[in-house]
C-alpha cells in the first residue's frame, strides 16, 4: 500500500516487541519503547492515525513482504543485501555493535584475540552476520534467539566473547549488575537503523523522510532518545 | 426375494476362488433346497471355509455364480453403494458362525446376540432382550448373559455365536465346524435344534470333521478335496458306500467303525 | 513477578482456546479424511492421501506463513486467530486422520467379518464393533496430539498471535527475569497439558474397561 | 509480490549443510526414542508402582512441558553445573520429549496384543522379558505404527526448535540466510519442499513396514 | 528333574480354583505315569480347559499341590525372579496346544516352530530349521512353512500349534482340544504321532469331545463335571460301562453308537 490508501485508512507500523528498549512490552502489557515513540511521532507529522503491532522477528520481513503492515520501525539494519528485498527510508539513528567478555577475561584485545574462542551473536542481527563473515574458521560461532539467552550464556561460560548491537546491552546492564565488560577491538562497522517499506511505496517512503527530518529539526526527535536511550545521547 | 418353492435356496454354479497362485476353489457346482441341511467334508485345507465365505461374500470370487434363493449373491456389476445394499440386505437373510467364532469381545453375551436384531431390524431393546434370552437359554447358557467373551469356555463361545446368527433369523445358516467344541450332549442339543430349525424351513450348511454328526443331522453331504467337490449324496450313501475310492480313503476310519 | 502474572494468563487462556478450536474442527478433518481413504472412489482417496503426505510433509510455520501472508492474494484475508485455528486445524487433522485409520486396522479382521456377516454395513460395522475396539488406541493418540498442538501452538505467533510462549518471551525482553518467567509460563503448561493428559486417561479408561472385565 | 530465488540458489549449499544436520539428529532421536519408547512403556506397564514412579514422574515432566523450556533448562540451567555440548542436549532433550510420546502410544498397544499371545509363549517356557521381546512388542510395534509415524514426521520438524541453543539445522540456517537477503517466501517454500522430500522418505518406510504388517496379522 | 520312574509324571492333589464367585476346579486329584496318554472328557463349561491350564500355570490355583516329575509347579511360596526362573524351567517340559491356538500372527509357521528351540536351547539356525521342517512335515504342513498364520486354514493352524509344542521335546503335552479342527485322516494321523511320541516317554493330556478320540488314544480316561472328577477309569471301561450314572448320561449318544 502506498500513502493515498493508508491515508484513507490506518497506518499499520510493526515492531518485534522483544528488543528493549526500541521495542518492547512493559509490566503493564503496553507495548513501549523508542520505536514506538518514533513511530508515534512520524504518524503525527503525517497526519495519518497509526497502528503499532508486534510480530516476532523471524517473521516480521515475511510480514511486511505480505503486507499485514506499512513499515517496520523496528531498529533495522539497513543492509545493501537488504536493500534488494524492500525500500528504506534515510537512517533514524544508527547503531554500532560492541564486543563483551566476562569480567576476569583478560586475553581479548582485539580481533585477532577471538582466535579458538566461542563467539556469541544474535540470530538475524547484523552482529550475527559479521561475526560469520569474519571468523573464517578462527572461531566457533554460536547464535542465539536473544540478547538475554546470549548473556546468560555469556555468563555461564558457554561463550567467551558476545557480539551484540550496543545499545540494548548498555540498557540490560541498568537493570541487572551482570559481570561483564567491553572491550574495545578497535574499528567496529556502525549500521544504519532504517524504517522498511514494501517495494514499490514511493510516496509513503517520501513522506516518512520528511517526517523524519521534522521531528528532528523540531526536537521531538532528542526528547524520544532522552527518554528511552540517555540525556544528550548523540544519536546519529 | 420370495420366489417359488421351486428354486434352490443356495445354488453355486462354477465357483472359483484363486489366494495369488494358490486356486482353492476349482469350480464348485452346488444346489440345496429349501429347509434342507447340507454337510460339507473334506481334508484339512481343502477349501470348505472358503466355500462357506465365499457364500457370505466375505471371500470375493473370480468366477462363478452364487444364488441365494434365486438372487445373485456376487454382483460384479454392482458398484459402490449399490453392491454395499445389496450384499447387506443379502447378508441379513444369511447367518455365519465361524470357526474361530469371532465374538465381539467388548459386549457381554446378551449384547452380542442382540446387537444385529436391535439396530438391523429395529427391534426395540425390551423386545430383543427377550429374544436374546430365550435363544441363550436354548444352547444353555441364560447365566452367562452378562459375562462377557473374554471369561467363557471354548464351547460356551461358540454357542452364543450359534445364538448370535440365530437372532437375525436367517433364511440360510452357515456352520463352519460349529460343533467342534461342544461336548456330546450339547451336540445332541444343537442337532435337535438344527432339526426344530429345517422344520421351520431354515436352510443349513454345515461345515465337520464330526462325521457321525454330519451322519445324524444332515439331508445330504458333500466331500471336496483340493477344492473340488469328489462326491456328494445321501449321507447314508455317502458314508456307507462312497463311490470314490478318495472318499473311501478318507472315511476309512468311519467306514471301519461302521463294519 | 505479581503484575505480570495475569498477562501470563491471559496468554496462556489464547494458547488454550485456539488448541482447542484447532482440535474440535480437527477431529472432524480427520474423521473425513478416514472416511475417505477408505472411499470406493479412487480420485478421493488419492486426494486423502496426497493431502496427509503434504500436510504432514511441510511445516506447520511455513503453513501458517503461507495462508497467513499468501491467502490475501486469493481473497482469504484471515486475522491471525482465525488463522491460527483454521491451519491449525487442518494440520492436526491430517495427523489424527492417521491415528485414527491406525487404531481400527489394529482391530482383528474377524470382527470386521462377523459384523458384516450379521449384515451390517460398513459404517455400522465401524460405528457398533470397530470403534468401540479401536477408542483405546485412538484416544491415546489424539491424545498425544491434542499435547503437541497445545506445545506447537506456540508457533502461531510467528503470525503475531500473543500466545503463552510468545508473551514470556516478550515479557524477558523488557524485564530480564528468564529463569522467573519461563519457569512461570512451565507451570501454566504443566496445568494445561495435565488437564488434558487427565482426559485422555479418563476417557481411555471408560473405552477398554471391557477388557478388565 | 515476485518470487526470486537467486537469493536461495547462493545459499544452497548452506541449507545443504542444515539438512544434513537435521538428518542426523532425526534418526539419532528417532533411534533413541522409539526404542526408549518400547522400554519405558515395558517399565511403566511391568514393574510395581515404587519402581516406576520416578519413571512416570519423568515421563509427566517431559509430556507436560514445551521442548523449548526444556532445552533452555538443561542448555542454561544445568549450565550452571555442567556444560553439555548443545548437540547433545538438543538430542537428548528431543529423544526424551518423543520417547515420552512414544511410550505412550506404546503403552496402549502393548495393551492391545491379546493374552493369548502372551499365554502362549510363557507357555514354551520363555520368560516374561523375552514373551515382550519376540512376542509382544514386534506386535506392539506394527499396531503402533500409523501414530508412531505421526510422531516421528512431527519430531523431525521439532528439530528446529534446536536452533534456540545454536544448533545449525535447517531452518536455523535458512532463518539466518533470511535475516541477510530479506527473501523469507523464497527461503521457506523451499525448506517446505526439502522437508517435504524427506517425509516422503519417511512415509515411504512406513507403508513399507505396514505392508509387511498387514501380511502378518 | 530326573526322578525314579515310580514317580507319577504329573500329579494332582486337590487342586482348587476360583474365578469370583465361581469355583471351577474343586479339588481334583489326578495322577498320571511317565508315557501315559490320558484323555479329560466332560461337558462344556466343566473346568477342562482350565485344568490344564492350571497345570501349565496359567492360571493359578488357589489351593491344593500340583507336581511335575516329582517337582512342585505351584509355589506360592516363591516370588518374583525366583518363581520366575522356577516356572520358566517347568514350562519348557510342558508343551501346551491352546484350543484357539494362538499362532503368533507375526511369524511365518517355520518360525513359530523353531522360536523356542533357537531362543531357549539356544539351537543353531540350520539345525532348528531342520528339526522345524521335520514337525512340519510330520503334520502335512512342509509347503506352509513360510506362510504366515492368517492364511492358514483352521485344521492347518491346529497342526502348526502341535509342532510348535512338540518342538522343545517337552516330557508333558497338554493338548486343549487340539484335535478338534483336523479331519479324520489327520486325526488317523496324529494318532500315530501321539502314539509314537508315549512310546518314547512322552506323557500326555487330552481334552477333547471326540469320545471315538479318547477312546482309541488313551490308557486312561476321566471324566469331568462342575469341577470335580465324576469318573475315572480305563477307556474300555469308561466308554462302554460308565459306573457313574452323570457319565451314562453324558456318553449316551456315544453308548448308543457302541450298542
Ligand atoms: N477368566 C474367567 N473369568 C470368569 N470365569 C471364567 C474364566 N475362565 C473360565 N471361566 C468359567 O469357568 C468355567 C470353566 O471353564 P473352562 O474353560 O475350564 O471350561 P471347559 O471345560 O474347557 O469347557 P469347553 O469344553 O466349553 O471348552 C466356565 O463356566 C467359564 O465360564
Ligand atoms: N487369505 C489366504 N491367503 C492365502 N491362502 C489362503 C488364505 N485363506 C486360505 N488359504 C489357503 O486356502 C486353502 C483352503 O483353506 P480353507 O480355510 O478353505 O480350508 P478348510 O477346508 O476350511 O480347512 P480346515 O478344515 O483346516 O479348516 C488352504 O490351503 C489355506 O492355506
Ligand atoms: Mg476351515
Ligand atoms: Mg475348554
Amino acid at each position: 500500500r502506498d500513502l493515498p490508501e493508508i491515508q484513507e485508512d490506518v497506518f499499520q507500523v510493526a515492531n518485534s516487541g522483544a528488543y528493549p528498549p526500541f521495542s518492547f512490552v512493559n509490566t503493564d502489557g503496553e507495548l513501549v519503547g523508542f520505536d514506538v515513540d518514533i513511530a508515534e511521532a512520524l504518524a503525527e507529522k503525517m497526519g495519518v492515525e497509526v497502528n503499532i503491532q508486534t510480530s516476532p522477528w523471524n517473521g516480521i520481513v515475511a510480514a511486511l513482504a505480505g503486507g499485514r503492515f506499512d513499515a517496520c520501525i523496528c531498529s533495522m539494519s539497513a543492509t545493501e543485501e537488504r536493500q534488494k528485498a524492500v525500500d528504506f527510508t534515510d537512517p533514524y539513528y544508527s547503531s554500532g555493535l560492541s564486543i563483551w567478555v566476562r569480567e576476569e577475561t583478560d586475553d581479548v584485545s582485539s580481533i585477532a584475540d577471538f582466535e579458538g574462542k566461542r563467539v556469541g551473536s544474535t540470530l538475524g542481527e547484523t552482529g550475527n552476520q559479521w561475526a560469520t563473515e569474519k571468523a573464517e574458521g578462527r572461531w566457533r560461532n554460536q547464535t542465539f534467539q536473544g540478547l538475554p539467552d546470549m548473556l546468560n550464556a555469556l555468563t555461564t561460560g558457554r561463550i567467551d566473547v558476545m557480539v551484540a548491537d550496543d545499545i540494548p546491552v548498555y540498557v540490560a546492564l541498568n537493570e541487572d549488575d551482570l559481570p561483564i565488560k567491553q572491550v574495545d577491538v578497535g574499528e567496529l562497522p556502525r549500521f544504519p537503523a532504517a524504517i522498511a517499506v514494501q517495494k514499490g511505496s514511493p510516496e509513503l517512503k517520501e513522506a516518512l523522510n520528511t517526517a523524519l527530518a521534522e521531528i528532528r529539526a523540531d526536537g521531538t526527535y532528542q526528547e524520544i532518545v532522552n527518554t528511552w536511550i540517555g540525556e544528550g545521547v548523540d544519536f546519529n | 426375494m420370495t420366489q417359488t418353492t421351486d428354486t434352490p435356496m443356495v445354488e453355486l454354479k462354477g465357483v472359483k476362488k484363486r489366494f495369488g497362485d494358490l486356486e482353492v476353489l476349482k469350480g464348485i457346482d452346488l444346489r440345496v433346497d429349501r429347509g434342507k441341511i447340507i454337510s460339507i467334508i473334506g481334508p484339512s485345507g481343502s477349501g470348505k471355509s472358503t466355500l462357506l465365505r465365499s457364500i457370505n461374500n466375505l471371500e470375493v470370487i473370480d468366477e462363478g455364480q452364487i444364488l441365494l434363493d434365486g438372487v445373485q449373491v456376487n454382483r460384479p456389476d454392482l458398484k459402490g453403494m449399490a453392491f454395499e445394499r445389496h450384499i447387506n440386505h443379502i447378508r441379513q437373510n444369511m447367518g455365519m458362525v465361524f470357526q474361530h467364532f469371532n465374538l465381539f469381545p467388548h459386549m457381554s453375551t446378551l449384547d452380542n446376540v442382540t446387537l444385529a436384531p436391535r439396530k438391523l431390524k429395529g427391534m426395540e431393546t425390551k423386545h430383543a432382550r427377550e429374544l436374546g434370552m430365550e435363544l441363550l437359554e436354548r444352547v444353555g447358557l441364560a447365566d452367562k448373559a452378562q459375562a462377557y467373551p473374554s471369561s467363557l469356555s471354548g464351547g460356551q463361545k461358540q454357542r452364543v455365536a450359534i445364538a448370535r446368527a440365530l437372532a437375525m433369523r436367517p433364511k440360510v445358516m452357515l456352520f463352519d465346524e460349529a460343533t467342534s467344541a461342544l461336548d456330546p450332549e450339547l451336540v445332541e442339543e444343537v442337532n435337535q435344534v438344527m432339526k426344530g430349525l429345517a422344520e421351520e424351513h431354515m436352510t443349513m450348511l454345515i461345515v465337520t470333521h464330526e462325521m457321525g454328526f454330519a451322519r445324524d443331522v444332515s439331508d445330504w453331504a458333500m466331500f471336496m478335496d483340493g477344492g473340488v467337490v469328489v462326491e456328494a449324496n445321501t449321507p447314508d450313501h455317502l458314508f456307507s458306500h462312497p463311490d470314490q475310492e478318495r472318499t473311501q480313503h478318507f472315511l476309512r476310519k468311519h467306514l471301519g467303525a461302521q463294519a | 513477578m505479581i503484575d505480570i502474572t495475569p498477562l501470563l494468563v491471559k496468554a496462556a487462556w489464547v494458547t488454550v482456546d485456539i488448541s482447542a478450536r484447532a482440535l474440535f474442527f480437527g477431529f472432524f478433518i480427520a474423521a473425513a479424511l478416514v472416511v475417505m481413504r477408505t472411499a470406493r472412489l479412487p480420485p478421493l482417496r488419492w486426494l486423502a492421501r496426497a493431502y496427509i503426505s503434504v500436510v504432514r510433509g511441510t511445516p506447520y510455520f511455513v503453513q501458517l506463513l503461507l495462508v497467513f501472508y499468501g491467502g490475501p492474494a486469493i481473497g482469504l484475508r484471515l486475522d491471525p486467530f482465525t488463522c491460527g485455528v483454521v491451519v491449525g486445524a487442518f494440520n492436526i487433522g491430517a495427523y489424527m486422520s492417521e491415528a485414527m485409520r491406525g487404531a481400527i486396522e489394529s482391530v482383528e479382521s474377524g470382527q470386521n467379518e462377523a459384523s458384516r456377516s450379521l449384515g451390517f454395513g460398513r459404517l455400522a460395522t465401524l460405528r457398533y464393533i470397530i470403534l468401540p475396539q479401536a477408542a483405546g488406541l485412538m484416544i491415546r493418540s489424539i491424545g498425544v496430539l491434542a499435547i503437541i498442538l497445545v506445545k506447537n501452538s506456540s508457533l502461531v505467533s510467528i503470525i503475531s498471535v500473543v500466545e503463552l510462549t510468545y508473551q514470556a518471551q516478550r515479557l524477558i525482553g523488557s524485564t530480564y527475569k528468564p529463569l522467573e518467567i519461563f519457569t512461570l509460563s512451565a507451570l501454566m503448561y504443566i496445568v494445561i497439558i495435565y488437564a488434558v493428559m487427565g482426559m485422555v486417561e479418563f476417557l481411555y479408561r471408560r473405552a477398554t474397561r471391557y477388557t478388565f472385565r | 509480490m515476485e518470487f526470486d530465488f537467486t537469493p536461495v540458489i547462493d545459499y544452497f549449499p548452506t541449507l545443504l549443510k542444515g539438512v544434513g544436520v537435521t538428518l542426523l539428529i532425526g534418526l539419532t532421536v528417532a533411534l533413541l526414542s522409539i526404542l526408549g519408547g518400547q522400554l519405558v512403556a515395558v517399565i511403566s506397564l511391568y514393574t510395581r508402582k515404587v519402581v516406576n514412579w520416578p519413571l512416570r514422574f519423568f515421563i509427566w515432566l517431559f509430556m507436560t512441558t514445551p521442548l523449548l523450556l526444556q532445552l533452555y533448562f538443561l542448555y542454561f540451567g544445568l549450565g550452571e553445573l555442567i556444560l553439555i555440548p548443545a548437540i547433545v542436549v538438543g538430542i537428548l532433550g528431543l529423544g526424551f520429549h518423543y520417547m515420552a510420546y512414544n511410550a505412550d502410544i506404546f503403552m496402549a498397544t502393548i495393551r492391545s496384543v491379546s493374552s493369548g499371545q502372551y499365554e502362549a509363549s510363557r507357555s514354551l517356557g520363555f520368560g516374561h522379558l523375552r514373551t515382550l521381546l519376540y512376542i509382544i512388542l514386534p506386535q506392539a510395534f506394527y499396531r503402533a505404527l500409523p501414530q508412531l509415524s505421526n510422531n516421528m514426521i512431527i519430531m523431525v520438524k521439532d528439530i528446529a526448535v534446536l536452533s534456540a541453543i545454536g544448533i545449525g539445522e535447517l531452518v536455523y540456517v535458512s532463518q539466518y540466510a533470511i535475516s541477510i537477503t530479506f527473501r523469507p517466501f523464497e527461503f521457506y517454500i523451499t525448506i517446505a519442499v526439502i522437508y517435504y522430500l524427506i517425509n516422503l522418505m519417511m512415509e515411504a518406510g512406513q507403508s513399507w513396514i505396514e505392508r509387511r504388517a498387514a501380511y502378518r496379522r
